[in-house]
C-alpha cells in the first residue's frame, strides 16, 4: 500500500519530456519532487505563472509570488506571469499536456467530485471545473478510500459533480486505474496488495483482464 | 495625456453606495486592493456584491467586509481557508455563487472587451450549469455565461502612472488586469504612482483607456498565506 | 463651402476634454491637427496604439511604429502599445469615446456604407466595421455629393453597408447635420452656402427648423 | 525549461503542405514574419488559405505568395494598397473573405484561448452577417463568429527566448500574440534570440507554451509602406 508520497511518486512517472503540466494542492503538489531530472517539464499554476521552481528559501518569500494553493514559490529561467484570463487559455486551449488533481469521488465513466459536500463543506472549485472541462489527459491522484473506508471510486459519484467524463487515469494509494468506456480497468497494483483487496475497496465495475503487475515506482 | 491621479483613497472612492456590485482583483491575499478594501470598511457601505476570486482570510482581505457584514453576495471560484465565509454561506447568511475560476476570469473580461456573452466547457453536466444554456460546438458541450455588470471595479498594480498605466509583478496580476475596464469606474491602487513617460509603452500591462481613477497606497501590508520555504 | 481642411475643423470642435478618439484614414486623421491644445485628449489607432502624437521628424521613422493608416507616427508620454485583440476590447467596450470616420453614403436612419463598390472597388472593412457596432459617438467626415455631384446623404444606402443605425453626427463640405429618427436634421450651415444648396445636395429626407447658423470654425 | 529553438527557416517550416491553412501576424507591412513567407514561397506549396489582416503589397509581404498564386482564399480584413489582391479578387481567380478586424482578431484569440465562438456586434446588418446566426443580448444584436482552425500560425516577435517566450515591439505587435497557439503548430520568428533567463518573467508578452518552434530570422527589410514625416 502506497503513502501519499508514493502516490506521488508513481504519478511522476507518467509525466513525459517535454509536457506542460498543472499540480492541484494537496497530493499532486508533491509531483514535481519525483520527475524524472533528464527530461525537460514546466509546471503552471492557474492563478498566473509558468516555469514554477522549489520553495523560496527561508527569508527569500515574496508575496507577489505564489501558486494556486496559496504558497510561496520561486520561479525557474524562462518562467513567466499572466493575467487570469490568459492562465485559463492555456488551459481550455489544450496547451496544457499533463493535468493531475485530488477528487473525493470518482465515477466508473469518469466524472469527478472534489469541490462540495452539500451542508456540510464547501471548499469551492477554484480552478478544477475548468481543468477537467478542457484537459486531454487528466490523473486523478487520491486515496481508494474515505476514512469511513468507503470506496471513492464509485458507480456514479454521491456528491455535486466537478466534470463529467473527463478523468483518464487514476491513482491511489492501491492501484493504478483507467477510465474505459466499460469501468475501472485495473492496470497496476500497490506493492503487497492483492487484486482482491482492490476489488472489495471498488464499488464502481472493476475490470481484472489476465494478471495484474506490481507497480514499479522507481 | 488624460489625468487619472486621485490623491485620496477616500475620493478615489467617490460614488461607493450601498447594494452595489464590486469587483475585487486579487487571489488569496496575493495583490488585492489593500486601501480601498480598508476604506470599504471604513465608509461602512452594505448590501455589496462581490465578485473576487476568494474571499480573503477571516481578518485580512475580503474577510474583513464579511465579518462586518457590509457583504450581501459573494461571486467567487474559492472559498478556502476562510472559515467565516463558509460558516455564513452554510448557514445562508451570505448568498454565494461559486464558478468555475475561468468562468470569472472571462466574465470579466468579456465586460472589458464588450462582450455579451461566453461558451466555455467548464462546468457542463455540474450544478453551476443548471438553468443556464448549453450548446454543442463539434460534438462538445459548452455553457453559455454572461459579462458581469459591475458599478466599481478595484484593482491593485505594482507601478502606475497619472495616465493610469498599469504594471503589474509576479503573481500578484492574476484577475487585476481582467477586471480593469469591467465596471462603471475602475479604480486602481499601485505601489509607485510614477509621472507619465517614466513607463515604457511596450511594457505596460493594462492602458490607461481602462482605468478612471488611480492612486498610490498608503501601505502595503501583503499578508502571506501559506508561508513555504525550503532550506538553503 | 468646405475644403477637407474645414471639414476637419470643425469636427475638431467636438472632441471634448478628456476624449479617447479613434480617427479613420482621410480627413478624420487631419482632426487632430485642429484640437484645442487646452484640453487632454489621447488618439487611439486600432493597430495597436493609445497617446499618438505626430509624424516622427524626417530620420527617425520606426517601421514598427506606425498607425492604421500604415503612416509612420510617434507616441507621447503616457501612451502605449498592445494587441488587435485588446485593441478592439477598447472599442467594442466602449472605452474609446469618439469615433470619427468617412464615408461613401449615409442613410438618414444613419446607416454608413464605406467598403466595397460591388465589381469595382473592394477596399475591405478593416477595423470599421468593429467602431461603427460599438461606438456611441460617430462623427463622420466626408463631402456631401460625389464627384458626380450625387448626393452621399441618401434614404437609404445603394452600397453594402458598414454598420446600421449607428452614425450619429456628419459633417460634409456643406453642412453639418444630426441623425435623427425622423431624418438629417441640419445644425450648422458652412460658411457661405444656403440652406436650399445644402437641400438639393441632400437624398434623404432633410429637416430644417428654425434660422440655421453657419459654422464657427475656430 | 522545453526548449523550442530550431535553427533553421527550413526546419521550422517543416511539415507545411499544399492546401494547408496558415496564420501570419502583421498589420500591413508591419511586423509580418518576413523569414516565414520567403521560405514559403522557396517551398512553392500552392492551395493555401491564409488568415492575415493585409495581403502586404504587391512586391513585398504575402503579396508575394498571390504574386505567385500560392493562394487560394484570403482571410482578411483590408485589401488596402494591393493591387493585385483586388484584382484577383474582382476577377474572382482568389476566394476572398473578409471580416471585421476585430471579428479576425477575435476568431484567432478563440481558437488561442479554446473558446468555440465568440458573439460580436460587428458587422450585424451588413453583408458580413449573411448566413450567420445573430443574437439579442439586451436589446443590442450580435454574430455568431466562430473560432479559425489553421495547421500552422507563422508569428514574428522582437525578443525571444529558447523557452519560446516572446516580446513584441511597437506596433509590429498586432495580430502576432493573438495568433500564438490559435493553430496546431505556431512557428515564431524573432530579431533577437535570447537564452533562457534573459528575459524579465514580468515582461513576457507570450509565454512559450503557445510556441512550438522558435528561430531567429536571418535579415528584416521591415518596409515602410507609408513614410510620413515633419520637418523640426
Amino acid at each position: 500500500m502506497l503513502d501519499k508520497t508514493g502516490i506521488a511518486k508513481r504519478i511522476a512517472k507518467e509525466v513525459q519530456d517535454g509536457y506542460y503540466v498543472n499540480l492541484g494542492i494537496g497530493i499532486p503538489t508533491l509531483v514535481a519532487n519525483f520527475v524524472r531530472k533528464d527530461i525537460d517539464v514546466e509546471f503552471q499554476s492557474e492563478n498566473g505563472v509558468l516555469g514554477m521552481g522549489p520553495f523560496p528559501i527561508e527569508g527569500e518569500e515574496d508575496a507577489d509570488i505564489i501558486n494556486a494553493g496559496k504558497q510561496t514559490i520561486t520561479t525557474l529561467d524562462g518562467a513567466s506571469f499572466f493575467d487570469s484570463s490568459l492562465s485559463f487559455s492555456m488551459i481550455r486551449g489544450k496547451h496544457v499536456n499533463l493535468t493531475i488533481l485530488g477528487a473525493m469521488e470518482v465515477s466508473e465513466n469518469g466524472d469527478i467530485a472534489n469541490w462540495k459536500i452539500p451542508g456540510k463543506m464547501i471548499k469551492g472549485m477554484g480552478g478544477a471545473m475548468d481543468l477537467v472541462a478542457s484537459a486531454d489527459n487528466i490523473i486523478v491522484a487520491m486515496m481508494h478510500t474515505n476514512k469511513r473506508g468507503e470506496s471513492k471510486l464509485l458507480k456514479r459519484c454521491s456528491l455535486p459533480l466537478t466534470g463529467v467524463n473527463c478523468v483518464k487515469k487514476i491513482v491511489t494509494n492501491l492501484a493504478v486505474l483507467q477510465v474505459t468506456n466499460k469501468g475501472f480497468k485495473l492496470l497496476e497494483r500497490a506493492p503487497g496488495v492483492s487484486v482482491n483487496t482492490i476489488k472489495n475497496a471498488t464499488e464502481g465495475h472493476l475490470i481484472v483482464e489476465g494478471d495484474i503487475p506490481e507497480m514499479v515506482l522507481e | 495625456m488624460i489625468n487619472k491621479k486621485i490623491d485620496t483613497v477616500s475620493q478615489a472612492l467617490h460614488g461607493v453606495a450601498n447594494n452595489m456590485t464590486l469587483m475585487l482583483g486579487g487571489f488569496g491575499l496575493c495583490g488585492i486592493p489593500e486601501n480601498a478594501i480598508a476604506e470599504l470598511v471604513k465608509l461602512g457601505v452594505k448590501g455589496l456584491t462581490c465578485i473576487s476570486n476568494n474571499a480573503g482570510v477571516d481578518d485580512f482581505g475580503l474577510g474583513l467586509l464579511l465579518q462586518n457584514r457590509q457583504v450581501k453576495k459573494m461571486i467567487s471560484s474559492y472559498v478556502g481557508e476562510n472559515d467565516e465565509f463558509e460558516r455564513q454561506m452554510l448557514s445562508g447568511e451570505l448568498d454565494v455563487e461559486l464558478l468555475p475560476q475561468g468562468t470569472l476570469a472571462e466574465r470579466c473580461r468579456a465586460a472589458q472587451a464588450g462582450f455579451p456573452a461566453i461558451y466555455t466547457p467548464a462546468g457542463y453536466g455540474t450544478e453551476v450549469a443548471e438553468g443556464k444554456e448549453t450548446r454543442d460546438f463539434d460534438g462538445k458541450m459548452y455553457v453559455l455565461e454572461h459579462a458581469f455588470k459591475a458599478d466599481f471595479s478595484f484593482v491593485k498594480a505594482w507601478k502606475g502612472d497619472e495616465a493610469g498605466n498599469l504594471i503589474f509583478k509576479g503573481t500578484a496580476r492574476n484577475f487585476n488586469p481582467n477586471m480593469c475596464g469591467a465596471a462603471k469606474i475602475t479604480v486602481a491602487e499601485v505601489e509607485e504612482l510614477l509621472p507619465v513617460g517614466a513607463l515604457d509603452p511596450n511594457q505596460i500591462h493594462i492602458p490607461g483607456i481602462f482605468v478612471q481613477r488611480i492612486f498610490e497606497g498608503k501601505t502595503y501590508e501583503k499578508r502571506i498565506e501559506q508561508r513555504t520555504v525550503r532550506q538553503k
